[in-house]
C-alpha cells in the first residue's frame, strides 16, 4: 500500500493501463507538457512519448470527436476534458454522437473510450469552472458514468473504464484532487456498477457522491457521537450502471433515504435514485425521501457564498436531525 | 470487332482506363437507380421516416468509392445512402433500413439517417451537421497511429461549412497530419435556404482552405472521372503521410433537400439548366464518344435495375424488427440495462 | 374561438408579439423564406420583413449566442433551434451562458429571450432528430422551461414566454404540430408555471407533459370506463417555475403518483416530482411512486420500433392497472 | 515654457493628440498597477480565487478604452480586468469583486473570471473560450437594428480561434455585415502550450480572415499608438456600416496563465526579449523623445498608483457578501425561486 494523492492516482491509472495496452492513447489541452492544469497527467508524455500523449487545440469537439473515430477503428483513447463544464461545448459529440452510435448502428460500432474530466465546487472559479455535472451524462441513454470519492477508487474506476468495451465518463472531483489516502500496490482495477457502503447505521441510509460522501461520513459520525442516530453511508460511486440494488437494500434496512448532491437540485441523480426507492422500497419507508443539494441556482464565487451553496456537514447534520426521526 | 481500336481510344484519352470507367458508370447507375427507389417505396408509404436523396450527386461518391481502398473508411452524412452504397454495402440492407424492416443493415433502429456498414468501411452516416467532421479526423488518427496507410474519407454539404465543428476538425486534422480527406458537396443549398446568403465567401469550403494551410481544391462535381482523378491524388497525398485535403465539388440536388420538400424555392431555370449537366447522362455520353457500345452501357443499365428490383423485393418481404429489439445493443454485452 | 392547429398557433403566437412589440426579432434556420422546416413560421417574413425575420447559417452556437447579445441590449429576441437535439451543439451557449449571466453579474445583465425548439418522437426519425431533452433544459439552473401540449397553449406560453424577463425555452411536441384545437380569438397570454389538471379522479394522479397529456387522458378515460379506476390528470406546462403545489394538492387527493414521460428514465422530470412528492406528501401516499417512461435507450427509428418505445395508452393502462390499488 | 515647441512635435508626430497620448498613457500605467496590485493580493492570500493577469499586454486594453464611444460595448474573457477598467468601471468595483467582497462588481457573485460593468458598456468577461464571440456579434446586430451607431469589440486569444464559436461568429457577423470589431490578442501561448503547435496557420486570426471575406489586420499589440490606430479605423467602419473586421495583435503575456502557473514552458530568453519591448516602457520613452516632461509622466503614475492604493484599501474594508445573497438574481424579479 502506497499514500498517493487522489491527483497522482489519476495519474497512475492512466499509466497503468497504457503500460498493458499499446491501444490506449490519450488526448487533451495542457496535458502532455504540461502534465495537466491540475497536475494529474504529469510524468504520462515523459513515459509514453509524444506519439501516445497529445497535447490538443483548444478544440473541444475535435477532441472528443476525435476520441470517438479512434475508439470505432481499433484505439482505446482516453480525452480530457479540463473542466467538466467545458463538456457544454462538446456536448453534441458526447450525448448525441458517442452515447447513440452503437444503438443506432445495431452493434456494429464499439466505442471503448474514456472521457476524465474536473468535476466540482470549491476553487472559487464561479458559475463556469464549478459545476457538478454528473447528472446531465448520467440523463443520456448510452453513457456509462462513475464519480470516484477516493485515491484507490479513481485509479481502479480510470483503468475499469479504459478496459470496459462501452464509453465511460469519469467525473473526478476538483475538491479531491489534494486529497491522500492508500492505494494498493500493483495492478488495480475496479468494477463499473458497485457502490459501497462505507458505515452501517440503523436510522437512516445516506447516499452520497464524491466530495459528498467525505461529508456524509463525518455528519453520520457526529449524529452517532452528539445526537444518537445511527447513520448508513452509502458511496453511489457509479451512477451507470447504477448499484440499485444495493442502495434498496440499505434503505430497506433503516426506513430512511437521504441523499446528498453537490449539483444543484432539479433532475440530479438524487432524484433519480429517490424515485427509484420511492417505487421499489415504499413499503419499507419509515418517513419522507429527504434530498439535500445545492440550492438550484449557478455557482457563485466568492468563497464564503461558494461554501455556503454546496451542502456542508452541518447542513447535513442538521437536517438530518430535524427531518429523520 | 472493329471497335478494339476506338476502345484503346476510350483508355487512352486520359489516365483512367476503360474498366475503371465502366465501374464508374455502373455504380453511378446503381446509386441513381437506388435513389429513385427510394423515392418509389417513400411514395408508396413504404418508407416511413424521412430520406434525403443524393439524386444528380452521385458522381462523387461513386468516384470515391471506386478510387478508395477496400480498408478506407467512409464518413458521411444524412445524406449518405449513395455513399454506403458505393463502399460495397447491400443495397438490400439500405432499401431496409429505409423501410424499417429486420434486414436493414440497422435492424431497423438507425434509419435512414444514420446508414452504416462497417465490414465495407462504411463507418456511419450522421444526422447532426459537422459532427461526423471531428469523428473522421480520429479515424484517420487512428490510421496514422498504427502505421496502416488508411484513409479516412469524409463527405458534407456547403451548409456545413458553417458550422463550429468543420472548423475544430480541419484546424485538428491539418495540425496533425492526419491521413484524411475532407469532400465539401457543393450543392448550393442547406436545407431550403441557399448557401451564398449565409456564407462570407463564396467557395464555402474551398475559400476556407487557406484557415488550416491548404491549397484550395475545387472540382466539378458532376464530371465523375475529373472527381477521380482528384480522389486519387487526394488519398495518395494522404497515404504518403502529406496530410489532409479539403476538397469542393460542385454539384446540384436534383430533388428537394427530404421527403417532405418540394423544392419551390428554386429559382425558375435552375434546376433545367443543372439537369442538362446531369452525371450520369454526361458520362453516358463521354463513354459512347470514346467508343464504348451503346449496349454495353444499355447492359450495365438493366442489370442495376434488376438489381434494384431483387433488393427492393427481399427488402420487402423482410418482416419487422421485433419489439424486444428495443433493449438491445446499447451495451457492448448487448443489453441495455442501467442497474441491476 | 377560432380552430387551430398547433403548428398554426405557434405562427400566431410569435406574430402576435411580433405585432405588439417592435423590439422582437425572430432568427432561425430556414425559418424566414421557407417558413421552417416544420411550416411553423409561415408568413412571418411577409409580415414583419426582412430585418426582423432572419434566416441564419447552420451555426447553432451563433444563433443563439446573437440572441443573448441581442437580448441584453434591448432585443427581445426568439431563437429557433429546429429539432430539439440540436441543443446539444449550442449547449455551453444555452446552459453556461445564457442560465448565468443575469447571476453572475449580480442582475446587472438582463436575458429577456425565447428559444422555441421541436421535441420528441414520432416521426421516425431516428435517435438525433427524435428526442426529448426538456429535463436537459430542467437542471440547468437559470432558464425556464415549458412544454406546451394543445394549440391554445403553445400560443399562449410562446406570448408569456417573450413577454418574460428571464430566457425561457418553449419545447414543442413535433408529434403535435398537425393537432387541432380551439384558441381563444384575440390576444392570449398565458402564465408561467401553472400546471392545469384537466381530470378528477379518486385513485390516482397522474402527471404528464406535452404528448403525454393526450395519452394520460385517453388512459384515464379507458381506465375509468373499463376497469373502474378513476383517474386525476394534471399537465405540468411549465418544469420551471414548477406548479408544485398542484401536483402535490392533486396527489394528496388520490394518494398515488404516476408520472408520464416520453424521455428516456434517467434523471426525467418525473424523477424531480417524485423526489418531491416522496418529501413533502409522503404521509399521504397510498402506495409506490410508478414512473412511466421511455426505456433509457436512444430511440429506434422504424415505425413499430419508435411506437413500441414511448408510452403508449395502452402501456399506461397496463401499468396503472397493475400498480395502482 | 520652453517645452511648448516640443509639445507640439509631440502632437504633430503621428494623427494623435497629446491629451490622447497622455490618457493612452495614464491608462496603461493604471491596469499594469491594479494587475499588480491583483498579484500581490493574490501572494497575501486576499484573493481566493483564480487570476488571469494582462501584464504585458495593457496596450491592447487601453488603446479600444480611449478609441471607443462610451455607449460602445466590450466583451472580454477571464483575462479581462484590464477591459473592464479601460471602459471606466471601478477599480474598487474590480479589486472588490476579486477579493470576493460585498463592494465587488458582481457582489462576489462572478469572480474575477466574469468582471461586467453594464453601465460602462463592459457587457460581461467569459470563462469558456470562445463563448462571448457569438455574444458581440449579437449586441452589434442590436446597434445595427436599432440604428444606434454602437459598435461591439470583442476580446479573445490567440487560442481562442481554434474553437468552433470563433467560426461560426466571424461568419455571421460578416453575413450580416454587424458592426463588431474582434480583436486577437495573440499572446503566443494558450495555457501553458505554444499556439503554434496547435494551429495549422502562423497567424492564427489573421490567417483565417479570409475564410470570412475579411482582410488580414496584423498590428504590434505593445505600440499603443499602432493599436490606437487600427481600432480608430476599425470602430469607424464598423459605425459606418462596413461590417465586421478581425484585428490581431501580437502581444506577449509576462506573466504565467492563471495565478498558479509558474511558466516554466517558456523557453529561455523569450520573456526577457518581450521584457524589452514592455509596451509601458515603450511608450514612456517615446512620450519623452516627443517632448513630454518626465515629471508628468512621473505624476501620472503617481496618480496611479494612489488610486490603487486607494482602491484596495476600500475594497479591503468591505465586507464578505451576505450568505442570503445565493439565492438572489437568478431570476429578474431579484429570486431564485424554481417552484411554488
Ligand atoms: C446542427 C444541425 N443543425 C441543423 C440541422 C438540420 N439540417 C439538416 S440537413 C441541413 C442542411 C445541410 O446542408 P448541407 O451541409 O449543404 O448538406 P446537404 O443537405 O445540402 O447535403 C440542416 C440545416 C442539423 N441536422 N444539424
Ligand atoms: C471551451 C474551453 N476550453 C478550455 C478552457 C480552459 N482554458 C482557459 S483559458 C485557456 C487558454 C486560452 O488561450 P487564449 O485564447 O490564447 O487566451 P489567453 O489565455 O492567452 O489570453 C484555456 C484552454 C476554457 N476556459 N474553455
Ligand atoms: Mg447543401
Ligand atoms: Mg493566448
Amino acid at each position: 500500500m502506497a499514500e498517493l494523492t487522489y491527483r497522482d492516482a489519476v495519474a497512475a491509472g492512466i499509466a497503468q493501463e497504457m503500460e498493458r495496452d499499446e491501444r490506449v492513447v490519450f488526448l487533451g489541452e495542457d496535458v502532455a507538457a504540461a502534465g495537466g492544469v491540475f497536475k494529474t497527467t504529469v510524468g504520462l508524455l515523459e513515459r509514453f512519448g509524444p506519439k501516445r500523449v497529445r497535447d490538443c487545440p483548444i478544440s473541444e469537439q475535435a477532441i472528443v470527436g476525435a476520441a470517438m473515430g479512434a475508439a470505432m477503428t481499433g484505439l482505446r483513447p482516453i480525452a480530457e476534458i479540463m473542466f467538466s463544464d467545458f463538456l457544454a461545448v462538446c456536448w453534441d459529440m458526447v450525448a448525441n454522437e458517442i452515447a447513440k452510435a452503437r444503438y443506432m448502428t445495431n452493434g456494429q460500432v464499439s466505442l471503448p473510450l474514456v472521457i476524465r474530466t474536473a468535476n466540482g465546487a470549491g476553487s472559487r472559479f464561479g458559475a463556469q469552472h464549478s459545476q457538478s455535472v454528473e447528472n446531465w451524462a448520467m440523463a443520456v441513454p448510452g453513457l456509462k458514468v462513475v464519480a470516484p470519492a477516493t485515491p484507490a477508487d479513481v485509479k481502479g474506476l480510470i483503468a475499469a473504464a479504459v478496459r470496459d468495451p462501452d464509453p465511460v465518463i469519469v467525473f473526478e472531483q476538483k475538491s479531491l484532487y489534494s486529497m491522500k489516502g492508500e492505494v494498493p500496490d500493483g495492478e488495480l482495477v475496479d468494477e463499473l456498477g458497485k457502490a459501497r457502503v462505507l458505515r452501517q447505521g440503523r436510522d437512516c441510509t445516506i447516499v452520497a457522491l464524491a466530495l459528498m460522501v467525505h461529508r456524509a461520513l463525518e455528519a453520520a459520525e457526529i449524529l452517532e457521537r452528539e445526537h444518537g442516530i445511527s447513520a448508513t453511508v452509502v458511496d453511489v460511486r457509479s451512477l451507470v450502471p447504477l448499484d440499485a440494488r444495493t442502495i434498496l437494500a440499505e434503505v430497506a434496512k433503516t426506513g430512511w433515504l437521504v441523499t446528498v448532491e453537490e449539483n444543484p437540485r432539479l433532475c440530479g441523480w438524487g432524484a433519480e435514485i429517490a424515485s427509484i426507492v420511492a417505487d421499489e422500497c415504499f413499503w419499507s419507508l419509515d418517513g419522507p425521501i429527504v434530498r439535500i443539494t445545492s440550492p438550484h441556482v449557478p455557482l457563485p464565487a466568492a468563497d464564503q457564498l461558494e461554501d455556503a451553496t454546496i451542502p456542508s456537514v452541518a447542513r447535513i447534520v442538521g437536517t438530518i436531525r430535524e427531518r429523520v426521526d | 470487332m472493329d471497335t478494339t481500336a476506338k476502345r484503346k481510344k476510350a483508355g487512352a484519352a486520359g489516365d483512367i482506363g476503360e474498366e475503371t470507367r465502366l465501374r464508374l458508370y455502373r455504380l453511378q447507375v446503381e446509386l441513381r437507380y437506388c435513389e429513385k427507389r427510394a423515392y418509389d417505396l417513400f411514395l408508396q408509404n413504404l418508407i416511413k421516416g424521412t430520406t434525403h436523396l443524393s439524386l444528380g450527386q452521385e458522381a462523387i461518391a461513386a468516384a470515391f468509392g471506386v478510387a478508395m481502398r477496400a480498408d478506407d473508411w467512409t464518413f458521411c452524412t444524412y445524406r449518405g445512402h449513395a455513399h454506403t452504397l458505393a463502399r460495397g454495402a447491400s443495397m438490400t440492407g439500405v432499401l431496409g433500413e429505409l423501410m424499417g424492416r429486420q434486414c436493414g443493415l440497422l435492424g431497423g433502429k438507425g434509419g435512414s439517417m444514420h446508414l452504416t456498414s462497417v465490414e465495407h468501411g462504411a463507418m456511419g452516416s450522421y444526422a447532426i451537421v459537422g459532427a461526423h467532421l471531428p469523428v473522421a479526423a480520429g479515424a484517420a488518427w487512428s490510421a496514422q497511429y498504427r502505421g496502416t496507410g488508411q484513409v479516412a474519407v469524409c463527405f458534407f454539404g456547403d451548409g456545413t461549412t458553417n458550422i463550429g465543428a468543420f472548423h475544430e476538425a480541419l484546424n485538428f486534422a491539418a495540425v496533425w497530419k492526419l491521413p484524411v480527406v475532407y469532400v465539401c458537396e457543393n450543392n448550393l443549398y442547406m436545407e431550403y435556404t441557399p448557401i451564398s446568403s449565409v456564407t462570407a465567401v463564396e467557395y464555402p469550403a474551398a475559400g476556407r482552405a487557406a484557415a488550416y494551410g491548404l491549397e484550395p481544391i475545387i472540382v466539378d462535381g458532376n464530371d465523375v472521372d475529373e472527381v477521380y482523378r482528384v480522389a486519387q491524388a487526394a488519398l495518395a497525398r494522404a497515404r504518403a503521410g502529406g496530410g489532409p485535403s479539403l476538397i469542393e465539388a460542385k454539384t446540384y440536388r436534383q430533388s428537394g433537400h427530404s421527403r417532405a420538400d418540394p423544392a419551390k424555392y428554386r429559382p425558375e431555370g435552375e434546376l433545367e439548366a443543372w439537369l442538362a449537366r446531369d452525371p450520369i447522362a454526361i458520362y453516358r455520353k463521354r463513354l459512347i464518344d470514346l467508343g464504348v457500345a451503346a449496349r454495353v452501357l444499355d447492359e450495365i443499365e438493366a442489370e442495376a435495375l434488376r438489381k434494384v428490383d431483387e433488393a427492393t423485393a427481399v427488402a420487402r418481404a423482410s418482416p419487422p424488427p421485433a419489439v424486444d429489439k428495443i433493449e438491445k445493443n446499447v451495451w457492448a454485452n448487448g443489453g441495455a440495462a442501467w442497474r441491476n
